[in-house]
């Protein structure tokens, strides 16, 4: 049975990275939630706020690897979900190829916006 | 033979040992004896088990048991069913017992795997209401009735409680379960040295029955056919922890667990590790060698 | 029909490590087994494994010791072979990386056993047994040999010359659990019988269900002499409700029996005023059954064992499982309670007539394990003595079956002209009726069958007409029944005490027992895992096994080892210094003996008081 | 599963009954990412609005003209469901970081032992949070 595997190890690389952006997503998802509901009520958000916000560097690199990371982790976390219900061969590479296409589109869609309300675009 | 209800042909007899005796009081003679001290604490004993009597109101009932029927061979059997049968209590029973009385009184077809009663052989892990459970190990006492017994879920099943067992052979195979060393001490008398501290590592590790009560309890290898398996990575774990064999091998057999169907595929369930009889500690396993496939992974970066 | 040089029947730790050994001089093996290796009932070995491995110790010892412990039934030559490769075979087990348990400086960890002069008895932890499985079978899985698992072995094929001295063995004839199929196993070198103990013959038994003495009635049948098979050891510590053992380690570490008036009654009552506890076990299990005899057993049924004062510490560190098992199978808790333990059958130690070599008198039939009777354990096996007899013997079968040369064999085997023969009234006529079911006899006696195929081909043809008679029939008696019926009677009449009118009375139930099994029928329709049809076949070994259990006990009227005798309960070695034997010749048991070789390599045994 | 005996309901009913801790926590982690992700996909819709707001575009509101971030935003938030839906978000994201964390710990092999007290605290921990933020989720909200 061992011959049926590959010396290649894609698996150990994802799972570690799954973790890290875990790790880096509880700080920023709770700063996010904290600062857009608590700090400022989400009712009360404005054009003007969110501009102004986004003026800072650092919130604004916050947000787009915030993105990123959450893109990331999402769509690996339901391609790693589907592989175990035993997804495998051709349906497995549509699967892999159509998440990714809508996650590159996903984080290409959100760095625009966040452009757009830093005024830079 | 189609037995769908089966009723014990007469009233089982009360035990009339089950009702626990007091001992003959003694004579105690010095508070300090030995003897006195012995006395007191079997009448603690007594005590006990007295409680464990009590929880036991079973005895001298029957015990009604459900169990999942199926023979593709026999036109009657083909459609799987449940067929009921009451099996006479008798303290300490065990669900293995019960089947064993419903098959030489009830039911001769009644096929089930058994061989050792002392949850050592690992033939007996069937699925006793809703959780994986060894037959030989489980008190009828401790369980709801009716007491349902069903194959072990995930495996094809065979005929009645017997599953095929080859798959999970395979995935046992597979990590290459067996000792590499090839360098060893000189001298057909010299012993490899071992630790304790190593040895207590891989301990639990050894425990394994192969009774596949793990593999049947997760879903990630019933979605997932190609996966190892927390039974085993178990083995592949007391082997890679071993300090006997050197770093490459350990190396050789990371690589193995570290395959798209290995440790990664864990999703840390913990079901294998809540019903493994022999209380290993699966899911801790499993965790360790993700971590020491990291690390390993890490050195090469 | 398959083929392969070496056929080897079981695999438990015997016929495991006869494989490997085969496989590695050079033969194509194939082990059949009626349960996968892993589930095989050397799993359940808990002890240890005796070895001469430490300064301060040497086979010699090992030797007297066990010759002292067989009550000098055992053969030197086989005892001395027994010692000498016990220490490198254990070592070798340690190679392939057995977790035995260790000293402080890594070496492995020994520990006392009763009727030993040396603390040598290797162990890991109070596992030994599965552990040396589970091993072997990975050596297996490692060489790649082919196992046949779920496979039952219905029967031997062997030619049918008038003498059993020049039959051949080629081959066996099994039946597919899975499939039902019935097939033939060609062996072009050997078959190996590794089939382990006949512990169901008795009710109350720490024996697996699977214990059938399959090996011992097919290789009885195909006329190789059982050998000593009145020896039957009883444990003095298993579970009464189940019959599931309390190793002796227990004793070994400490442990102590005490009666129901809280005395220690080994020494208190003077059973063995040296060793205690951990006196030889056929002493103790007489001692037990003694003080419940005499009313001083709790419930009247069973003694305590007390290992609460060795600390909790060091019962989990060596004795973990001991805790697991009186919890699970009787709701005790060793840690605060004593045990309750009562004798049940264990070994036994007579069975196939094999030599050094593991060969039996017929050409190309090796038997090693419990199954088999070189004659290292005599009248008694010491505890710790079966795990290093399944290596050693394994090994040397499998050697000698692939073509290895080991020297002459200086243990005889087989009847030959001029022995002593037992011309004993006995009550009912033994042997024969109800086991020729389909007309044919179990072997094909008479009528010599021209070439090999046509041997395997014939037994073949037998045994699936057997089957078709079993299952054909819709009435007649359970084997369940009959089964049932022959424990209870051994377990009565047969067991550590035994007189003459209780064996008596037992040969007279096992005839019925043979009696009724002409009217066995399988009710199970299903040629799918039907393990109602094997567990008839079973049945029909243990009557023939149990019988010559009871035959043996019969004619042997002296009390020696485990057995014991009221007509003569002493050790009369002017008369029974020798082996009894029992050949089947045909349906019809014949009883000779053989004398006990005490001549080992340079010295000679001589018979001493038994004493702990 | 290909290759098991289907012994359709049987089999199923049995498993959920005796569903064990480690077993909920992983079904629920699974559904609360799926949501989560699927969230952020409709975060950064409607967030997209931004681009027609820096257009200069603008909506209606409640007869009110508005910049057309601000009045989708507000629009939405002005509804009952949304609110309701904010609020089931926020469980599902403190229960998907709690147990998150929880997992976290499994991995570094921290407190394998107490797996299951540790997924109940993530269930009652997600409970109160989530009742203690009603009011500021819901602050304001018509009816
Ligand atoms: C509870 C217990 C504790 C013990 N503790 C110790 C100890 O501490 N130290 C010690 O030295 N000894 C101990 N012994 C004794 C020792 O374990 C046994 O004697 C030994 O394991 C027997 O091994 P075996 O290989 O001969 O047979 P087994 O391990 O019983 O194997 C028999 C094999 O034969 C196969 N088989 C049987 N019939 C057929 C058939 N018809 N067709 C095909 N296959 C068949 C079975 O499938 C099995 O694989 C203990 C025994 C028991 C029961
Ligand atoms: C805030 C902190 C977060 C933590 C600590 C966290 C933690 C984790 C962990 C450890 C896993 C892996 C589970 C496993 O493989 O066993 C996981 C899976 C997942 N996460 Fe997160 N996560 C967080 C935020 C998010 C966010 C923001 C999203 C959505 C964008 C998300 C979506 C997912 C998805 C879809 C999965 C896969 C679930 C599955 O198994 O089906 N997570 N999360
Ligand atoms: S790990 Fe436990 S549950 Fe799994 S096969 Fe081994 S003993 Fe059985
Ligand atoms: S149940 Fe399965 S998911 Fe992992 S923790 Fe056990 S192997
Ligand atoms: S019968 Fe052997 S494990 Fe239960």
């Amino acid at each position: 049975m061992a011959e049926h595997y590959s010396s290649f190890t894609p698996g150990g690389t994802m799972w570690l990275l799954q973790r890290i952006t875990a790790a880096f997503l509880v700080v920023v998802l709770a700063f996010h939630f904290f600062l857009l509901h608590f700090v400022n009520h989400a009712a009360d958000i404005t054009w003007q706020g969110t501009q102004m916000r986004m003026q800072d560097l650092g919130y604004f690199l916050t947000m787009v690897l915030f993105l990123i990371t959450a893109a990331f982790h999402g769509i690996n976390g339901v391609y790693n979900a589907l592989v175990n219900q035993g997804l495998s061969g051709t349906p497995k590479k549509v699967v892999l190829a159509v998440l990714t296409l809508a996650g590159l589109a996903l984080v290409i869609q959100g760095v625009y916006v966040a452009l757009v309300m830093r005024g830079m675009v | 033979m189609s037995t769908q209800q089966q009723e014990p042909e007469e009233a089982p007899e009360t035990d009339p040992e089950a009702a626990e005796v007091p001992p003959e009081s003694h004579e105690m003679k010095a508070q300090s004896s030995p003897q006195q001290a012995r006395l007191q604490r079997k009448q603690d004993g007594l005590a006990a088990r007295e409680r464990a009597a009590d929880e036991t109101e079973l005895e001298g009932d029957t015990v009604h048991i459900k169990v999942f029927r199926y023979d593709p061979e026999v036109e009657a059997k083909q459609e799987p069913r449940f067929d009921d049968f009451y099996v006479p209590y008798t303290r300490g029973m065990t669900v293995l017992d019960a089947l064993i009385y419903a098959r030489d009184e009830f039911d001769p077809s009644l096929t089930f795997r058994h061989s050792c009663r002392q949850a050592i052989c690992g033939s007996d892990a069937f699925f006793v209401n809703g959780s994986q459970r060894l037959g030989c190990k489980t008190q009828l006492s401790e369980l709801s009735q009716p007491v349902r017994i069903e194959p072990l879920p995930h495996q094809e099943v065979v005929k009645d409680l017997v599953v095929d067992m080859e798959h999970f052979y395979d995935q046992m195979h597979s990590v290459e379960p067996y000792f590499q060393q090839e360098d060893l001490p000189a001298g057909e008398l010299a012993e490899q040295r071992q630790t304790r501290e190593n040895r207590e590592k891989v301990k639990m590790s050894t425990r394994c029955i192969w009774c596949a009560a793990c593999m049947s309890s997760c879903n990630i290898a019933a979605g997932d056919n190609q996966y190892l398996g927390p039974a085993a990575i178990n083995k592949a774990y007391r082997f890679a922890m071993d300090e006997r064999e050197d770093e490459e091998i350990k190396e050789h057999r990371l690589r193995i667990i570290e395959q798209e169907h290995g440790v990664w595929r864990c999703q840390t369930q913990f079901s294998c590790t809540e019903v493994c009889p022999k209380d290993i500690p699966l899911t801790e396993h499993i965790q360790e060698l993700k971590r020491e496939a990291v690390k390993k992974n890490l050195k090469f970066w | 029909m398959y083929e392969h040089d070496v056929i080897v029947v079981g695999a438990g730790g015997a016929g495991l490590r006869a494989a490997i050994a085969a496989h590695e001089a050079g033969a194509d093996v194939a082990m059949v087994t009626k349960l996968h290796p892993v589930r095989s009932h050397t799993g359940a070995a808990e002890g240890g494994i005796n070895a001469a491995l430490r300064e301060g110790d040497d086979w010699e010892l090992h030797a007297y010791d066990t010759m002292k412990g067989s009550d000098y039934l055992g053969d030197a030559p086989a005892i001395e072979t027994l010692a000498k490769d016990a220490p490198k075979d254990t070592i070798t087990l340690e190679h392939w990386g057995m977790p035995f348990s260790r000293e402080e400086d890594g070496t492995v960890s020994q520990r006392p056993f009763g009727g030993l002069s040396f603390p040598r008895t290797t162990y890991a932890g109070a596992e030994t047994g599965h552990h040396l499985l589970h091993v072997l079978y990975e050596q297996v899985v490692k060489r790649g040999i082919q196992v046949y698992d779920e496979w039952y072995v219905m029967n031997l094929a062997v030619s049918d010359e008038p003498d059993p001295n020049d039959r051949t063995c080629h081959g066996v004839v099994a039946y597919d659990v899975q499939s039902g199929a019935v097939e033939g196993f060609k062996a072009n070198r050997g078959v190996i019988l590794a089939t382990g103990g006949p512990g169901q013959a008795f009710d109350h038994t720490t024996n697996a269900v699977s214990c059938t003495g399959d090996g011992h009635a097919i290789a009885y049948r195909a006329g190789v002499p059982l050998e000593d098979m009145e020896f039957v050891q009883f444990h003095p510590t298993t579970l009464p409700s189940t019959g599931v053992l309390i190793s002796e380690g227990v004793r070994g570490e400490g442990g102590i029996l005490y009666n129901n008036e809280g005395e220690r009654f080994m020494f208190e009552h003077g059973y063995a005023n040296n060793a205690g506890e951990l006196a030889s076990r056929d002493v103790v299990s007489r001692a037990e059954l003694t003080e419940v005899n005499e009313g001083r057993g709790v419930e009247d049924e069973y003694v305590h064992l007390d290992m609460r004062h060795l600390g909790a510490e060091r019962i989990v560190d060596r004795l973990e499982n001991i805790l697991h098992l009186a919890e699970d199978f009787e709701g005790v808790d060793g840690l605060v309670e004593p045990m309750p333990v009562k004798p049940g059958q264990h070994y036994e130690m007579g069975g196939i007539e094999t030599d050094e070599n593991g060969e039996t008198c017929i050409t190309g039939l090796y038997a090693a394990g419990e199954c088999a009777c070189v004659s290292v354990h005599g009248a008694n096996r010491l505890g710790g003595n079966a795990l290093p007899e399944l290596v050693v013997f394994g090994k040397r079968a499998g050697y000698h079956a692939a073509g290895k040369d080991l020297g002459e064999a200086q243990i005889e085997t087989g009847y030959r002209e001029g022995v002593e023969e037992e011309d004993m009234e006995l009550p009912i006529a033994p042997g024969e009726t109800g086991l020729a079911e389909t007309g044919d006899d179990a072997v094909a006696d008479g009528g010599q069958l021209a070439d090999t195929d046509g041997v395997l081909e014939g037994a073949v043809e037998t045994e699936r007409k057997r089957v078709e008679y079993l299952m054909e029939r819709d009435e007649g008696i359970q084997h369940a029944e009959i089964r049932s019926k022959l424990q209870q009677a051994m377990t009565a009449d047969v067991n550590v005490f035994r007189n003459e009118d209780g064996i008596k009375r037992a040969l007279r139930v096992i005839r019925e027992c043979r009696e009724e099994y002409r009217d066995v029928y399988v009710a199970d329709p299903s040629r799918t895992f039907n393990t109602d049809l094997q567990m008839t076949y079973e049945t029909r070994n243990l009557i023939d096994v149990a019988e010559t259990i009871a035959l043996g006990a019969l004619v042997r009227n002296e009390f020696r080892g485990a057995h014991w005798r009221q007509e003569n309960q002493i050790r009369d070695d002017e008369n029974w210094l020798k082996h009894t034997l029992i050949s089947w010749n045909g349906g019809k048991p014949s009883i000779w003996y053989r004398p006990v070789i005490l001549e080992g390599e340079d010295k000679t045994y001589e018979p001493k008081i038994r004493s702990y | 599963m290909s290759q098991s005996y289907n012994r359709g309901l049987i089999e199923d009913f049995g498993r959920w009954k005796e569903f064990s801790a480690g077993m909920w926590a992983w079904i629920f982690h699974k559904f609360t990412g799926w949501i989560l992700i699927g969230y952020l996909f409709t975060h950064i819709a409607v967030l997209s609005s931004a681009i027609a707001a820096a257009d200069g575009q603008t909506i209606v509101v409640g007869g009110e003209t508005v910049n057309a971030y601000t009045g989708t935003l507000q629009g939405l938030e002005s509804l009952f469901i949304v609110r309701v839906m904010e609020v089931g978000l926020l469980a599902v994201a403190v229960f998907h970081i709690l147990n998150g964390c929880r997992l976290l710990m499994v991995d570094l092999g921290i407190g394998l032992e107490a797996q299951d007290k540790s997924f109940y605290a993530s269930l009652v921990l997600t409970g109160i949070i989530v009742v203690a933020s009603v009011p500021t989720f819901m602050q304001g909200v018509g009816l």
